[in-house]
């Protein structure tokens, strides 16, 4: 294994909007031991919304919501050779288009920064108390929880890290 | 033993209360005690907590399951299955 | 499965750098279709380099390196529900640091824009024309390919992909 | 038949060329064929192409066989294993 630094995390929970770029910056900036970056971006969009759905509102529990992300990113910081990584996610009204979530994972190896960063959605859809509302003309609805989210965050249970040698670069 | 139990989303909204401090009597100890304790009171809470609807709770910020222990002073969280992301 | 128009698809081969906020906006800007977007980028890192090293330099086949990327991008689209992808891949000399390739993708659904993300990135290291050399004072030598690119890409002629159902929304 | 030749990298040094011009013999008509009809230049052109090395080969921008037919006016390159991204 990489010799790496323990990984840098940062976690964000706020209403405004974020920048992808500036994001990707800060988290390489400085660190030239990343040879990969994989981001995920989670936008609302307009095909699982009813035609009368002008708005999703996200409400989220804080306190233990920061915790969790924090936690969730921890798991996969040891699960995999990372040295960074960023999560901010979104709070409060939003409409089709906009920017609900953001995971930014870096690492010296491209599988390694892929899988993490897979791996901190799907439990972040599974563990991260934030719920959905979806808001229409006759009165706001609550988004009810997938089955597939929960089989997407369950097989991990059973996934073994493969191993990373020093000679993949990225 | 005293403890505060906060509510969110539709359980929020269906409990009408985000939040109410509780003394708890000496026989309940553990979450599955709690959720008993609440579903007593009927009509609401007994079809949202007794009725085979999924909630998840989390004590002091931390996912836990039925069987976890409370303690005096505890912040109890009980909400429906997660839908961020 | 999601009614898709055709993917869209874009490819640039270039020596300058790619700017990862501005390529992500033009590839989601008016599509409310998309509920995930991946992004990759591969930087030059200096663990895999040895002490000397002062530069990369990367050489392609013009003519034919785009047709590869294209290939690519259009097999992931056929493997994928995908709105759009966007690959860029620098040419020319390079430093520790750098930025050397883009590989964006669109879906409405998260596991689908990260495996074709992973897909891509595995087969334009095994099949895109590019060369790395490396720089250091005691003159020049050829990156060698490596086994463990080869059996990431042989791996998904294994792989069936699963159903994308439209309730699956990112 | 006549084609063009392209090499990249390492054999492009090598053979010190980029590129050449070819009238082949008849007998010439597969990838195969064409290799071994370098080979036979010796040197460099054996070492490489004749020693064990792995090397890949594309007919008008894609990527073959060693079974593949040339046609003529084909542009064929020969190049070593990729190593972008």
């Amino acid at each position: 294994m990489d010799k790496l630094p323990q990984a840098r995390i940062a976690i964000s929970v706020q209403t405004e909007d974020f920048d992808l770029g500036h994001e990707a910056d800060v988290l390489s900036a400085g660190d030239r031991g990343i040879g990969a970056m994989v981001s995920f971006v989670g936008l609302v969009r307009d095909l699982n919304l009813a035609e009368d759905v002008v708005a999703l509102e996200l409400e989220h529990y804080p306190g233990m919501t920061e915790k969790a992300l924090l936690g969730i990113a921890e798991e996969a910081a040891v699960r995999w050779p990372l040295n960074a990584v960023r999560i901010v996610h979104r709070v409060g009204r939003l409409h089709p288009g906009e920017r609900i979530v953001l995971v930014l994972t870096a690492s010296p190896h491209r599988h390694a920064a892929y899988e993490a960063n897979t791996f901190i959605m799907d439990f972040l859809k599974t563990r991260a108390p934030f719920w959905k509302k979806e808001w229409t003309p006759d009165g706001p609805r609550w988004v009810e929880a997938r089955d597939s989210d929960l089989s997407a965050a369950a097989r991990w249970h059973q996934v073994v890290s493969k191993q990373y040698g020093n000679t993949d670069h990225d | 033993m005293q403890i505060t139990v906060l509510y969110f989303a539709r359980l929020r909204e269906t409990f009408q209360t985000p939040s109410e401090t509780l003394d708890l009597p000496t026989g309940v100890q553990s979450v599955a005690g709690l959720i008993a304790h609440l579903a007593a009171r009927g009509g609401a809470w007994s079809e949202e907590l007794a009725g085979g609807k999924v909630f998840r709770v989390a004590i002091n910020q931390e996912l836990v399951d039925f069987t976890a222990q409370l303690q005096a002073g505890a912040e109890v969280a009980i909400f429906p299955p997660v839908t961020g992301g």
